[in-house]
């Protein structure tokens, strides 16, 4: 097949692209981001992706994980995941080092609406490594400020130690984004927030909620009681956007594993608009 | 007489947005606004308190004291919310102690004034006591929710590589 | 060369099947063997040494006092300990002494019964020490086994299926037993790993890998009762190689009247 | 529509296999193996179950001789067509260790050319469902296409109902109305054949057949009733979609735990459903990899795992996926419902469970959304 279609629905989706690891940055305890570079020059000059998408990693005897890009390099060709160690995949990235090489298929899923928070003011809420997902969508916003309004970003972390991308806040801020922080647990010595992430929302500014769009992700939990605190604030439920995780194998809507309800997380998501999927989260195990 | 200040923020802080005018005026009436630096103790844990606080701005962190660990930080206040309601409640001793991260400003009233208030009106008292329990339960759920430890590592050890 | 990880293969109750399945991998035995250090495998070989191990396969159950303690000591050794085969992960064949009088089998299988000394019980491994891998099956399959070693050795949580034997069967296109004949099959409550070998010859499932992941006992035999079954035929279904796994158990002792609940 | 009828003779019917045989086709058709008919591959009509029928029940399959020669007697079996075009196992990737890294391929050698001889109308409907999972949406499946693209589909009319037979309800048969390139209807003299396909009209013509006689057409048309008369399974779908997913916390789905095994017979005898998981086949050294497409099972406890647990943890849960997925949120994601009424998951359920019992119980007792305002 032609490796110019890659990511393209035309493309053989088992397709992967051999990629390499070309910097690992420590985040926070079990969290790294890879640097990844596509080794095949012309897969690399056609890869394109939008913010909330994912890639599946593939370690090859070990299996695939799907992974959310986390951003760029500032010269576009190197692409960042930001990994948690979870199971055999992720361990076994964190066995390659720099220089390891493995595959990649992607780009896959749906995006942040970027086109729907034009003009409006957007609240990121993120929780845990939730806040991955949502790197790229911010970065966009941060570097168009005229296209967009008030970007506000609420984020709750386990401890202050659980932190993911503080280094990087400052900018945000001066940037012009309002960084609002919390933890669920307080370490020695934090003089931040305590308090779980929707509890952020409740208290908020929040001027023009009608025209406020609200990008959250987090554990299903977390994104239910944040929806439920945006509702409250009169936020409409078609400006909430969730980003959800499923088990993802196929990644291309074939395989059946990450349903829920109607949707395919994997191509129908991983971001969805709240109504759309509201009366599903009322039920367990579904 | 109340300051027509008081009147004005208890209007914009949920608790008491709605009330009606003359369940406001009275609230008012045994309400103060107050401004507290930065680094205040507002109540102690252990100690009986007089007061309940509305937070018009500004932040107090509430810590709990654990033998071995110190004093440990449970919950943040911000704006809006409700706080030391041990007073109304019960009548039994401040459960936390509270402490002001930053200039803050808030309403305070007094508990025996808000109770008092409540016994001779009992429609308000059911509308002050509903924005409590309102209140209350919110701070249950978010209590749950950081229960819930939901970012916590959920997978089983990795065997180390043989 | 680096030193190579350091295996172990001790033996409790069992008929040796399991470790001789580890021999008969043969092609692969080698490439084991080159990159892992056998040191105790006393089916293989008389020479032994000491722990500790950082992989031990356990076989058999825990039938002895001496059992209990000599499983403690391989525990103590060993950094990840898996158990391999019906005995040592859920009590054999044998563990249908825990439904009878032991003494009494004692006295009637040994002329000298006083030089006997023996548990009531037959139990799994995970009964006494903490697991780290169960591998199932009556006798283990060699495919899954060196899975299992080669994911230890990527530093992989090794992983095998948890469903039915259904599945299995489907995948190899079987015409089901039960259905289509009428033969009473453990396969739907059964866990993978024989790739269904019994129902692609005619015969009904025997349960050798133990109960699949949250089976369902009771339907079945309830059904199989309504198509003629009788309890009597039903108990030895669930009380073979892995009578004593607890799914298997409560249902057989339900149908046996005298619930033992734990 | 007016399709051009030919009628063959039954003793001229080898002619048939062998027409396809030399047009480059691997014929599939029925047979008897294991005490069913199932589909394989086939050579002669003496591999055909020629006066064997079937009786099915909730939970049983007998297989049955007929008092007549007929070669498509039957219903349809525990085989369906899915297992040729969306296979068991498939490979569907590999991966070699190079010097420099990995070298990823996908396979590409051509698929088998099948030719299915003996499809039900309700089988051409799974096909047609089929193919929008793997062929219509955003990302197409391989290995399905390359399959499906070859396949020449000879269809027969059901001249009897099982009675777990619901096509009737379901709108999909018995009569093969389309996605066929031959159908035919057995009489007691022969076949009547008609084309639906340009591919189907070039093998009619290579047949020695004949005019059909007023007759043999009548016969077909009694045979095709009779299908039709013996249907007595019904599934009322009127809103199905929405009794469903208004009652996902209905206590049916309580009880039917308490019968059902999860043990996935019904998804896989299923000719709609399509779920699968890739495992990675490899060698102990690691260098050569191979990625194997096996089919999977939503009744299977660890189908839904995530990091940290499975979200559908009982059976409760499974069985309400399955039966949401196939007869309502199917609607959603691919615009038909996902069960085409061959009644399969019915009979070879090994305890029975019948979802249009399952249907009716949640109909009769179904809870109404209150109106949103």
């Amino acid at each position: 097949m032609n490796p110019a279609s890659c990511g393209t629905p035309a493309a053989n989706p088992w397709l992967a692209f051999p990629v390499q690891i070309t910097g690992i940055t420590d985040e926070t305890p079990g969290v790294s981001t890879y640097e990844l570079q596509l080794t095949d020059a012309e897969v690399a000059r056609n890869y394109r992706f939008q913010p909330g998408q994912f890639n599946m990693l593939y370690l090859p005897g070990v299996g695939e994980a799907a992974i959310s890009l986390s951003g760029q390099s500032e010269s576009g060709d190197r692409l960042r995941h930001t990994v948690r160690l979870a199971g055999n995949v992720t361990h076994s990235l964190a066995g390659l080092g720099v220089g390891g090489r493995f595959g990649l298929r992607g780009p896959f899923g749906t995006p942040w609406p970027m086109e729907e928070c034009r003009g409006r003011d957007v609240v990121a809420v993120a929780g845990g490594l939730g806040l991955a997902p949502l790197r790229p969508a911010i970065d966009a916003i941060l570097n168009a400020p005229d296209e967009y309004g008030q970007l506000t970003i609420l984020y709750g972390a386990r401890t202050p130690e659980h932190l993911l991308f503080e280094q990087v806040y400052p900018d945000w801020r001066q940037n012009g984004a309002v960084v609002n922080v919390t933890v669920d647990r307080s370490l020695p010595g934090w003089q931040g927030h305590v308090g779980v992430v929707p509890l952020l929302v409740d208290r908020m500014q929040l001027p023009d909620p009608e025209n406020t769009v609200f990008l959250i992700c987090g554990p299903d939990v977390m994104m239910k009681y944040t929806v439920s605190s945006a509702l409250n604030r009169g936020v409409p439920a078609e400006r909430i956007w969730i980003n959800m995780e499923r088990n993802m194998n196929c990644a291309v809507g074939l395989c059946g594993h990450c349903q829920y309800g109607p949707e395919f997380i994997c191509k129908d998501g991983p971001v969805l608009r709240y109504d759309r999927v509201q009366p599903m989260l009322r039920v367990e195990d579904l | 007489m109340a300051q027509p200040d008081v009147m004005q923020r208890l209007r914009e802080i949920p608790f008491s947005a709605r009330l009606p005018e003359k369940a406001l005026t009275d609230l008012a009436a045994i309400a103060e606004i107050r401004s507290v630096p930065g680094g205040a103790r507002l109540f102690r844990e252990g100690e009986p308190h007089c007061c309940i606080y509305l937070l018009i701005s500004g932040s107090i962190v509430l810590e709990m004291h654990v033998p071995g660990r110190g004093k440990v930080q449970i919950l943040t206040i911000g704006p809006g919310d409700v706080l030391g309601w041990s007073p109304v409640v019960s009548d039994t001793v401040m459960t936390a102690t509270a402490t002001t991260l930053e200039d803050t400003e808030l309403i305070e009233i007094q508990a025996g004034a808000l109770l008092q208030l409540c016994e001779s009106d009992r429609e308000v008292g059911y509308f002050l006591m509903q924005q409590m329990a309102a209140a209350l339960s919110r701070r249950l759920v978010a209590t749950r929710l950081q229960l819930l430890d939901l970012f916590a590592e959920t997978t089983p050890q990795q065997p180390s590589p043989l | 060369m680096s030193v190579r990880p350091r295996l172990g293969v001790f033996k409790f109750a069992s008929c040796d099947g399991c470790q001789l399945s580890l021999l008969s991998v043969e092609d692969e035995l080698l490439e084991i063997a080159a990159r892992l250090e056998i040191v105790y495998f006393l089916e293989a070989s008389s020479h032994y040494e000491p722990g500790p191990y950082d992989v031990a396969l356990v076989e058999g159950s825990i039938t002895t006092r001496e059992d209990e303690q000599r499983i403690r000591e391989i525990r103590e050794q060993t950094r990840f300990l898996i158990t391999i085969g019906a005995c040592a992960t859920a009590g054999g064949i044998q563990a249908l002494r825990n439904w009878a009088d032991c003494d009494e089998f004692v006295r009637a299988v040994y002329p000298s019964p006083q030089y006997i000394s023996t548990l009531s019980t037959s139990t799994a491994i995970a009964d006494h020490v903490p697991v780290d891998f169960e591998l199932r099956g009556c006798p283990i399959n060699t495919r899954q086994l060196i899975e299992v070693i080669s994911s230890l050795l990527k530093g992989c949580r090794p992983r095998t299926p948890v469903h039915s034997v259904c599945l299995d069967c489907k995948r190899r296109g079987n015409v089901c037993i039960t259905v289509a004949q009428g033969i009473p099959c453990m396969g739907p409550i059964t866990q993978s790993g024989c790739g269904a070998l019994c129902p692609t010859y005619d015969r009904g499932c025997y349960g050798c890998y133990g109960p699949a992941r949250q089976p369902n006992p009771q339907s079945l035999t309830d059904q199989l009762v309504s198509q003629g079954a009788s309890t009597k035929e039903l108990i030895p279904l669930l009380r073979n190689f892995n009578s004593n796994a607890p799914e298997f158990r409560r249902e057989s002792d339900r149908l046996e009247g005298h619930r033992t609940d734990e | 529509m007016d399709r051009q009828e030919r009628f063959l003779e039954t003793d001229r019917l080898q002619t048939l296999i062998d027409v396809l045989t030399d047009a480059g086709y691997q014929v599939v058709g029925p047979t008897i193996e294991q005490e069913a008919i199932i589909y394989d591959e086939i050579t002669s009509v003496d591999d055909l179950p020629r006066g064997w029928t079937e009786t099915q029940e909730p939970g049983q399959y007998r297989l049955q001789q007929r008092d007549d020669e007929a070669y498509f007697g039957y219903t349809v079996g525990p085989h369906s067509w899915k297992q040729f075009l969306f296979p068991p196992v498939a490979t569907v990737a590999t991966a070699e260790r190079t010097d420099s890294g990995w070298e990823m391929r996908t396979p590409d050698e051509p698929p088998p050319q099948y030719a299915f001889l003996g499809v039900r109308a309700c089988e051409i409907a799974a096909i047609e469902v089929q193919d929008r999972t793997f062929l219509h949406g955003p990302y197409v499946d391989p290995i399905y296409r390359d399959r499906r693209d070859r396949a020449l589909i000879i269809a027969v009319n059901c001249t009897q109902a099982a009675s777990t037979c619901f096509c009737t309800s379901m709108n999909t048969g018995p009569r093969c109305r389309s996605g066929f390139d031959l159908a035919l209807t057995e009489t007691a003299d022969g076949f009547v054949v008609e084309a639906g396909s340009d591919a189907g009209g070039r093998i009619l013509e290579q047949l020695p057949t004949r005019e059909p006689e007023a007759t043999d057409l009548t016969a077909a048309e009694t045979a095709r009733q009779q299908a039709v008369d013996q249907i007595t399974r019904r599934m009322d779908t009127t809103d199905i979609r929405n009794l469903l997913l208004d009652n996902l916390q209905h206590p049916r789905w309580d009880e039917v735990a308490t019968r059902c095994l999860s043990c996935t017979n019904c998804t896989m005898v299923c000719p709609t459903c399509f779920c699968s998981s890739v495992k990675e086949v490899s060698d102990l050294k690691g260098d050569e990899i191979t990625r194997e497409r096996q089919w999977d099972s939503c009744f299977n406890f660890d189908f839904s795992y995530m990091n940290g647990g499975v979200v559908r943890n009982d059976i409760r849960s499974r069985y309400r996926q399955w039966l949401t997925h196939k007869l309502a949120s199917w609607h959603d994601q691919f615009d038909v419902s996902g069960c085409v009424g061959c009644g399969r998951c019915i009979s070879w359920c090994p305890v029975g469970i019948d979802l249009t019992e399952e249907v009716a119980a949640i109909r009769a007792d179904a809870h109404q959304p209150e109106e949103q305002p």
